[in-house]
């Protein structure tokens, strides 16, 4: 099994849950996050300074899948949360060892 | 001119409650808007505040309730407060500048709600300055200052022309020359803090008592009449709008407040010439009629942003002729059109349509100008962090 | 039959006052329930106000001051507002309706806080328009309209009775009958938004004023002693509550605003007939006796959520009773039992009790038709989810 | 001696809204320091309420305006408000006593922003009833009770010295004995919340009309005079407090309400002095002059922590000076410097400078006490876990 | 060294901390996060339409333990979470290789 | 390719972001947490009794770097979010196997 992390717009939230959902990858785990890429942030200018605003809010999705998924998976976001412009975020896949089920007890291990 | 204590002392107070409403303006949208501009539409409204304040002192008050000229402007005959004394008939003078300077910081005020997230602070002060001196004071002057409108017989109890007709309908061309949020229509603006919302709509409406009530300018049974009516009118128009997206999908609680703002915007220019069982009525039909508008406003794909325009705008409208409907004598000394009084529902319609069309073709004008000129809208980049940063250096530890 | 400016300018400020307590009272609760209902139960509060002012002018004013049938109910004469004008005996007959409408909202906004978290809100418009009906409306007129209890001499200055035994032991009544909620007493249902709290008792401590003093229906002597001891006791009752939760662990904020406004529904009743140092003895009795009321609430495990029983409903029961003890006839003409009138403590206390009865009695009847038949509570799934999405579709951003 | 409706219902409605100002100095200092932190800052201001009401009706008010004691304090006549009564001339006794009592908290609750973060609240408490005691009842005395400063014809029309200065230099006092927040100057201490912060300037705005303009103690043209000045003076400080830290850098929504508390402050002695024009100035160099000693508090590195020094010391203490320079005898009955008054200004400074003098040495001497024996400051843990959880047991959900 | 990322309903949160603490696991981050299963969250009848409440807020908690301690972690919280209803969580397992303290400078690796 | 993950002082960000920029990092995403360690948080005495706070608020910052550059972010991190009294923090490592951008579709797999 592989976590699929990725590091999104917010506003291009609605469009990856869609997409993620029409390849049936309902489940996922999302929260807000802060972040700045190489480029440190968005630069503003403002009476000639460079002004950086650095930490830039984002939006974690973390989705945990088959191994034979990861591929679909980073598609599917990468293809919906593209907008050509800096900031788009990031997908980093690490491995998971074991899931559980709380409820059905389920135990998948690798 | 004699001073009447009591009266003196509601309209005090009444002055003090109307200030508190251009804050709460501001709480109002800022609860709506994206988090990362609530303190710039908070901070908007205290600017405007700030801003109509010095300029109504100095120049806006005698532009509006000096000496009238041509039934069109009044005269400089109180420019700088100039012979605006503490003596006065039933209230000081000066106390009734002051009640007058808070109707014009709010109609400012709710401007700021067209322009929602992408003004540029610096081109919002030039702004207003000359919104509220070339489109705010003639109106006032017309409908409260001995000009055309006024000698003509439209009635305007408290501002739905003046205050609520100006500020939509310039809300409405001021959103078309700055231009639709980026991501408009793409992707959710839902608004991202309703309890703020919701407060600001609480202390809107309790300011608006005094709004309404304070503009009998005594302390009477008329100012009782407007009380009443703008409650009862409220309250209607809050169950319509729930009602009738009830039926659409979930009452929110957003729609609960923006009807009773509806009924309240409606009454205004009608409180103090009509009875309760036509407020129950105006307030309701503005309910409904300002929901109708902001289904149409979306559907157009206008970004109006925070419905300025459907409430005030189309909700000012809708109030100016219903007094001329439902106006009755016994109260206010004038019948509408139910009591066969035709001419007066006439009049209503001419001084309501003459400033839709002064308000918004004046801001449409003036808004091409500073934006051609200064710009009134930040980049892209500053839109895209946010005003509350790009535009104040400040953001909420959330 | 004459006006008079001053009184009239007092109780036109104090209605719009005790308005603002309703959403005050939303803002308060509000802050109590966890962030997935925060919304709902605010919107309850200006619900409440809605369809309240929606009832009292078109049946419930009549009802508590029409003219007297039986002692226990008005009559029909004011249906719809018929009669009610803008003259008056010192203010206003509208005026004086107005302010007993806020009344009669505010109470029913009190009563949602047994139910937070669960009710299902079309049940809620139901049942609020018949409590208010059948409930509000008799109590009102026993007290103040000409009723049995007015007759028999019980003293309730602002609604000790009126509005807060009444709302807190319906609230008991309510949330017996609706049950507790999903969870409670398995895990921890901490209040959640304690500013938001701290804002709404805020809110209310000034609305308080209003409440209280402008009961007098004029500005005079009378509204002054009000207006001073119910500034007392709100410090007095602040002070013992957070003193004896001291006691037990740390003196937390919300014990101290409990505390203020235990104090402030204590002398709610005394407040036309008490002096200063009885209000210091009124206030801190009634901060202590709420607080051991909501330590027993809580130890035999009711899920009267947020103390609306304990607060409003004892509170008031003791300063009906307080105010059978403390009266002073040199300030509202009628002496206590400590000044050796043993009658009133009497008539105070039937009055009460009877008080208690029919509230808590009829509120349980109502209550359970109304869950029998359409259902007073929300789905498990709805519970689960938040009130704020299932019934509003509305949330925060958090 | 006879009441007047018109102002008695004024000044009921005034001390209303000046004891909203004091959660409002909650809500406007909770929304500038840590989130950690949040509850117990407000909880502070609402404290300050009640421990200065207990306070003033039983020693305090005696103090302040019992009969003159050479000058310096007041007798014991009114020892438990002993012969304060619901007569009086124009307004009630009690309610001229409400009136100051509310002062009176509102100026505890602006001193505790100087220990923001890290006072105990048991040693708030014995030290807050000691200084409303020692310090502010003298220097009410001295100003309105019939004191020294008085008699000498210093003018201080709302409390700039009696308020102003003592909260202000006396936080500074209490910042030097407390000593500075753990990290200060070392990491970040942004405001978490400014639209709290808003929120309760808001409310300090509204409620500042009633504390300047309720000070007229009538509703008549002087309260107008206050009312009109005091809005003046907020918009003008907003505005240059603003515009200056426009020039540095952005314009903070912080900078601007800070500038308009600022404006506030300076006119606060000044408003029934002074007129329109003269506003506009003590506003603007309020805004201007208080900008500048929070620069200069900033770098000399003081923990005062927010700001109450640079604002309603520095404000108040230029607003008396600036009461000697402008006021002019057509609104007060008395000229200042710049109309030929030369010993009104040496008046002005010498009440001015005692003020600062005695308040500042007394605050240090009084804190340095409570702090050498119970201890003014929480342990290092608690200041680092928040005074939320550390005082309170309570903490936010975010 | 294994990290153990549990997602649990907000209310079970307490259950968990003791029941893990009484097993001598006392260390733990935790944080606010939304999210759905396989089922797309909660679905409320609305007027005979479905009408999905999906992103469900739940408590992520991230404990790093080593190895053989694994399976008494993931059965303590198994215990402790379980309602048996929809929504009661999962437990992934992936490896962390080094571990360090900031103020110890204890350094453990893999 | 590694994450690294540091829970620190909320109050030592802007040292910690300041010194990983010095050394040319500055990618991270970061976010709020609350947590404690084996302490069980820190112990406020209340009247003679002992009163745990447990659960302090903390921020988690995250860094996807290439293997070599662990140490050096390690140490950066650790040298300045050091106080040296309880409460500091940890830095864990983990595997990560994909790195993908979203805008630049750059991908890179180990
Ligand atoms: N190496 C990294 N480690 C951790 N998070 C990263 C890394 N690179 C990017 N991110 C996250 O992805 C987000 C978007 O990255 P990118 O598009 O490169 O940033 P930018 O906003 O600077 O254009 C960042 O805000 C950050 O949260
Ligand atoms: N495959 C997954 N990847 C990431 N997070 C998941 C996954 N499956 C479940 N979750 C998380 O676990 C939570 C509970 O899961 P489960 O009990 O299956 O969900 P549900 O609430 O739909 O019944 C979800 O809300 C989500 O945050
Ligand atoms: N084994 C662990 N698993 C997960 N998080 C941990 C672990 N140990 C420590 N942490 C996190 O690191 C933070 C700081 O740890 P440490 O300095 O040991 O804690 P303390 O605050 O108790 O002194 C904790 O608040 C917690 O968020």
């Amino acid at each position: 099994m592989k976590k699929i992390t990725a590091i999104i717009r917010p506003e291009k939230l609605e469009a990856v849950k869609e997409n993620l959902a029409e390849k049936g990858f309902n489940a996922m785990t999302i929260f807000n996050v802060k972040g700045r890429g190489e480029q440190k942030g968005i630069c503003l200018q403002f009476r000639g300074k460079r002004n950086v605003i650095d930490m830039i809010p984002k939006i974690q999705i973390d989705i945990v899948v088959k191994n034979d998924e990861v591929e679909t998976v980073i598609q599917t976001i990468q293809r919906s949360a593209r907008t050509g412009k800096i900031g788009d975020g990031k997908i980093f896949v690490s491995p998971v060892e074991i899931v559980v089920g709380i409820r059905t007890e389920e135990y998948i291990e690798e | 001119m004699v001073l009447e204590a009591g009266d003196t002392a509601f309209v005090l107070i009444c002055t003090a409650m109307v200030m508190l409403m251009t804050p709460a303006v501001g709480l109002f949208y800022g609860g709506m808007v994206r988090n990362k501009n609530i303190i710039s539409m908070i901070a908007l409204s205290f600017i405007s505040l700030a801003i109509v304040t010095i300029q109504w002192v100095t120049i806006g008050y005698t532009l509006s309730f000096g000496h009238d000229i041509g039934g069109l402007i009044g005269g400089l005959d109180y420019i700088g407060l100039k012979g605006v004394g503490m003596d006065g008939d039933g209230i000081p003078d000066m106390l009734f500048m002051a009640f007058q300077l808070v109707f014009a910081a709010i109609a400012l005020a709710i401007l700021t709600s067209g322009v929602a997230e992408r003004i540029k602070l610096s081109s919002f002060i030039v702004f207003g300055l000359l919104w509220t001196t070339l489109v705010y004071d003639p109106l006032a002057h017309w409908a409260w200052g001995g000009g055309w409108a006024e000698s003509m017989g439209a009635l305007d109890f408290a501002g739905g022309t003046v205050v609520h007709i100006s500020s939509g309908f310039g809300a409405l061309a001021l959103s078309l020359v700055i231009g639709k949020r980026i991501g408009f229509g793409k992707y959710s603006m839902e608004p991202e803090n309703i309890t703020t919302t919701l407060l600001g709509g609480a202390l809107l409406w309790f300011g608006w008592f005094a709004f309404n009530a304070g503009s009998a300018l005594a302390a009477n049974g008329l100012a009782a009449n407007a009380f009443v009516v703008t409650l009862i009118s409220a309250a209607s128009g809050a169950l319509t709008w729930m009602g009738a997206s009830w039926i659409k999908g979930k009452p929110s609680s957003l729609g609960m407040i923006s009807g009773a703002i509806a009924g309240l915007v409606g009454i205004t220019p009608a409180c103090g010439f009509v009875g309760p069982l036509a407020a129950i009525v105006i307030g309701g039909s503005a309910g409904l009629l300002c929901y109708g508008t902001l289904l149409f406003r979306i559907h157009k794909k206008l970004d109006e942003s925070l419905d300025a325009w459907a409430i005030h705008g189309v909700g000012g409208l809708f109030g100016a002729l219903a007094t001329g409907v439902f106006a009755v004598a016994a109260i206010g000394g004038v019948d509408g059109l139910i009591y066969g009084n035709v001419g007066q529902f006439i009049i209503q319609g001419i001084d309501a349509f003459v400033a839709v069309g002064y308000s918004f073709v004046m801001t449409y004008i003036l808004a091409k100008i500073i934006d051609k000129t200064i710009g009134l809208r930040v980049t892209e980049e500053e839109e895209y962090v946010g005003l509350d940063v790009a535009q104040h250096g400040e953001s909420m530890e959330l």
